[in-house]
């Protein structure tokens, strides 16, 4: 689905599907309130956190109102409700993800939380001295830090796939640097930086054939793209509710039934036990076993709402949606001289762009455009041997969500041109 | 004042024409510091004469707000006793933290950085050399 | 404090200070909704979750609407305001410890978390072969498994601390078991079973004195009777934002900044790295060394407003009106026959009654009660091992908080007596 | 039906008088099984003729509802061919899953069971002993 560009219109039309943004945008109250007294919200930084449609706001609140009690322990009406809304939760992930079973979705505060559990509760039963993990050069720190750690602790050796000039996957390398020793392979899906979509099913393929697992990272894509765990042949997932119109504090790890049916557990506590004795105590069912203590129930409820409200939407026409706004926005924001990291082109990437104008540091960049009430986030997004490798210590970023128009990019333009101005 | 002022009257010509930038040597306090998440870099030069700050300068790289500040704290303690010098550096502490209003006799046109506090998250980039300098005077006894 | 008793009333006057729970039910939207069609709610199992005033449900609703960014990351006006909020909420839960510094707040997910924090970034660092930690008879399986688990990692013995046939802990055996091995003191405040309320700061004595740590559950004594992080001389509590009218999804650590300060990371991710390279990274400085990736920022705002909402009651308010109703469940419960669990008066325990009627399963209980609206819980209470002491499989539990009156307590009564008529 | 007629009419009556409680001496199946978040407990023990399920007892503690339906158990399944006591827990199953009305003409008194399926938190009592049956044919290789 392509949404039909307007030769020199301003706004592009209503999409197939009837996917029109500024009618989206309405769904989401934080746009009635103008920021810096009078300033229309131009909210480009969806890749750091998206806003929340009021479906989300009042799904929440209707938990606390009308099913608030602590799930599977009440054996009262408010209990069921309770354990109904977040199991529910669990199988509106599971469709979202494409999994075969509820079973493989655990319940997480976030991207971070998910790959932190792995490398904790996988990581230490299964990567010892001498093994290998690999990641990419492009990896958030939360996918990156993680194994550092994991292989400090056990002797693993660190490995790295390497990108090429325009930010893509040296998926050619990959021969080389997936070996026998290799155990576990982590991929971003998409990068918060560069945009740039990687072939997860390529790089899960060559994990598989010498038997090492695949750690996706979808914090960026699940909300921009989707994703299929059958497709993405992937043995763990993870994303977060607060990137994909969700509450913050919520999160999902999907893994392999199998994987996770041998995994330990990660936190010892209420509901991830069977049976406890002073000494010693056995472990509950996937997934419950990685969910110990009450659980961020409202949060887990509010984000299948937030999965509701983006797939009612159409993730088709949420991604056509933003490949034409970005391809917009790469001309747009070139087009004031900036250097722009990252694919060329809106095809191989998604709503995120990532640039730095000559003689003007984003820092400076950020402050002077956010007088107009334009967000843009500047810095080293979490990326930092990522920067080091595009050679700059930090970049400006816009990044674009469904609820951004052709009128947010052009306010960003403008206000470009104005620091250009007053730092020539 | 507006940010455009702030960036016109008082950053731009500091960052663009830095005093004091480049190495020192001799020195007597080297340190180099950093603003973690912003990436400022600052590396501060001091050398006394005795309790004289005699001569001071520093590289970076970094916002424009961290270098030009840079840029005005060198000038403006350059040759100051330590505990003079100390004493303007809280004193711009103190302004920037909005405890004080900045007293201009003492700080002369360091004041204009005041504008800096209506944007928090400049406020560190702002600091940046100044917290440098108040941890080389200690580091060289002079505090 | 104490609320004066009407002799023959059916209902206590509001107590010094005003405090009326009448008046403080209506601050609570979910007592507006009947259950079962039309059962007035009576909620007795405020110690598994508490409801939630419309003052922290619109707090969250605010964030959403009008403050929702990423903290510490945006540049922009709205990242401000969601830094602010955050942080303010630290300094927020600073005060309502009395901890020195909020430098000594790690935000958690709740109670099981931030102990299962403790257990990996301390525990592993400071816990050897030989070691010994020390935990009481009636922990939660939250202030127990995790300890199970480290000493079966690392070869340490965990010992316990028995209590008495009142259910009051044995500190007369502390002498005998806190010894030179020992590293750390597991003890909660007050329990979720007996209700209990533990001398934290004998047992705090005793362990600092042959240089241990101490660690409190304050999960049931932080919303019921406060805490003082000084006066208990603890060196980590930890408790959770849903038990004091907060949202799910939130919790604190607090720790004693020294042994902070030592301790390394626990989640690896955004926000605690200071620098990362390809192979290695240094780590922020306290509390976020910590705090991981997109944190729970709206639950952490919606927390302190919770905390803010019953400090502005009154904890000594309270304490005193649970006091009174403890008093009065206590005689209206034993008065149906059934057996009653923990301390025999009001003062040595918080507002959780526990008990068992002759012949009648406390699940069968729970499930004819909910026909009456009555919510308790049935069950071990994710305390089994207390379960085999005081030689049942599961109890009933009613537990109450500032919302709770003498007519919920008569309501419980009635049922239970319909059910006693049922099976006698 | 209402909660009360569910105790009064089918519950209480098996609770109190449980049928086939206590050990079978021979045995060729010994299963225990308990539902951990209730505590329920069910020692169910099997003996067999050729592929009939020539008797069954059971020992347990817990809920009344799980006890209660163990024992309704007991009694409907002894002495039918194993196949067919399969069949009817398959059913039972089903009927508490919301997926099949349960027929009366295979599970007779055992259709007042459905009236656990309004209290979903019980339903898992309901089923311990059915469960541990299913497990008990299949190890014995009768299933
Ligand atoms: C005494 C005690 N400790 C720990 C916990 C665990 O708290 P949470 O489930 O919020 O992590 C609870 C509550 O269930 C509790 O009552
Ligand atoms: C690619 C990527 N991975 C991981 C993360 C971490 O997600 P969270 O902060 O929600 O844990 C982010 C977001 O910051 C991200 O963009």
């Amino acid at each position: 689905m392509q949404l039909s560009e307007q030769p020199g219109g301003r706004r592009a039309a209503p999409g197939p599907g009837g996917f029109d943004p500024e009618v989206v945008r309405k769904d989401f109250p934080v746009f009635e309130h103008p920021v810096h007294e009078d300033k229309r919200l131009v909210y480009l930084d969806s890749a750091a956190t998206a806003q929340k449609p009021r479906a989300v706001i009042e799904r929440v609140v209707r938990f606390y109102e009308t099913e608030n009690a602590n799930a599977h322990r009440g054996i009262y009406e408010l209990g069921e409700r309770a354990t109904k809304a977040y199991e529910d939760a669990r199988e509106t992930c599971a469709r979202f993800v494409n999994a075969a079973t509820p079973r493989s979705i655990v319940f997480t505060r976030g991207t971070t939380e998910s790959i932190n559990l792995v490398r904790y509760a996988w990581g230490r039963a299964n990567v010892h001295e001498g093994d290998e993990i690999l990641v990419t050069e492009m990896e958030h720190h939360s996918n990156l830090v993680p194994w550092q750690m994991l292989c400090g602790e056990t002797g693993a050796t660190l490995r790295h796939l390497p990108i090429d000039e325009r930010g893509l996957l040296r998926t050619d390398l990959l021969d080389g640097l997936v070996t026998e020793r290799t155990r576990l392979v982590c991929v971003s899906h998409m990068s918060n930086v560069l945009g740039t979509i990687n072939p997860v099913r390529e790089v899960a393929d060559a994990a598989h054939a010498v038997g090492a697992l695949v750690l996706v990272d979808a914090a960026q894509s699940a909300p921009h793209l989707g994703v299929d765990v059958a497709a993405l042949d992937c043995d763990f997932l993870a994303f977060s509710a607060h990137k994909l119109c969700g509450p913050t504090g919520a999160g999902v790890l999907y893994g392999r039934e199998s994987v996770l049916e041998d995994m330990p557990p990660f936190h010892g506590g209420g509901e991830m036990i069977r049976e406890v004795w002073s000494d010693r105590a056995t472990y509950n069912e996937i997934p419950y076993r990685f969910e110990a203590g009450t659980m961020n129930i409202a949060q887990v409820v509010g984000m299948a709402a937030a999965i509701d409200y983006i797939t009612a939407l159409g993730l088709d026409a949420i991604r056509a949606h933003e490949r034409e706004l970005t391809a917009y926005a790469l001309d747009a924001v070139a087009s004031t001289g900036a250097e722009i990291y990252g694919p060329p082109t809106a095809e191989q990437r998604g709503g995120v762009v990532a640039f730095n104008l000559p003689e003007v540091h984003p820092h400076d960049l950020a402050t002077i455009v956010d007088e107009d009430g334009v967000c843009i986030r500047a810095g080293h997004h979490c990326a930092q041997p990522l920067m080091r490798r595009l050679g700059v210590p930090a970049t400006a970023r816009a990044s674009m969500y469904l609820y951004n128009t052709r009128d947010d990019v052009d306010a960003l333009v403008a206000s470009l041109e104005q620091a250009k101005g007053w730092f020539s | 004042m507006s940010l455009e002022d702030l960036y016109k009257e008082v950053i731009l010509d500091h960052y663009r024409s830095p005093r004091n930038k480049g190495r020192l040597d001799p020195h007597d306090v080297r340190l180099e510091r950093n603003n973690p998440l912003c990436g400022d870099e600052i590396e501060l030069f001091l050398r006394f004469d005795g309790d004289d700050l005699e001569a001071i300068a520093f590289e970076g790289k970094g916002c424009s707000i961290s270098q030009a500040s840079a840029s005005m704290m060198t000038e403006k303690v350059a040759g100051l006793p330590a505990k003079q010098a100390r004493a303007i550096a809280e004193s711009i502490k103190a302004m920037m933290a909005g405890e004080e209003d900045g007293d201009p006799d003492v700080l002369g046109d360091l004041v204009s950085l005041k504008g800096v506090v209506k944007y928090p998250v400049r406020i560190k980039c702002a600091l940046l050399g100044w917290n440098t300098l108040l941890e080389g005077l200690e580091e060289a006894g002079r505090a």
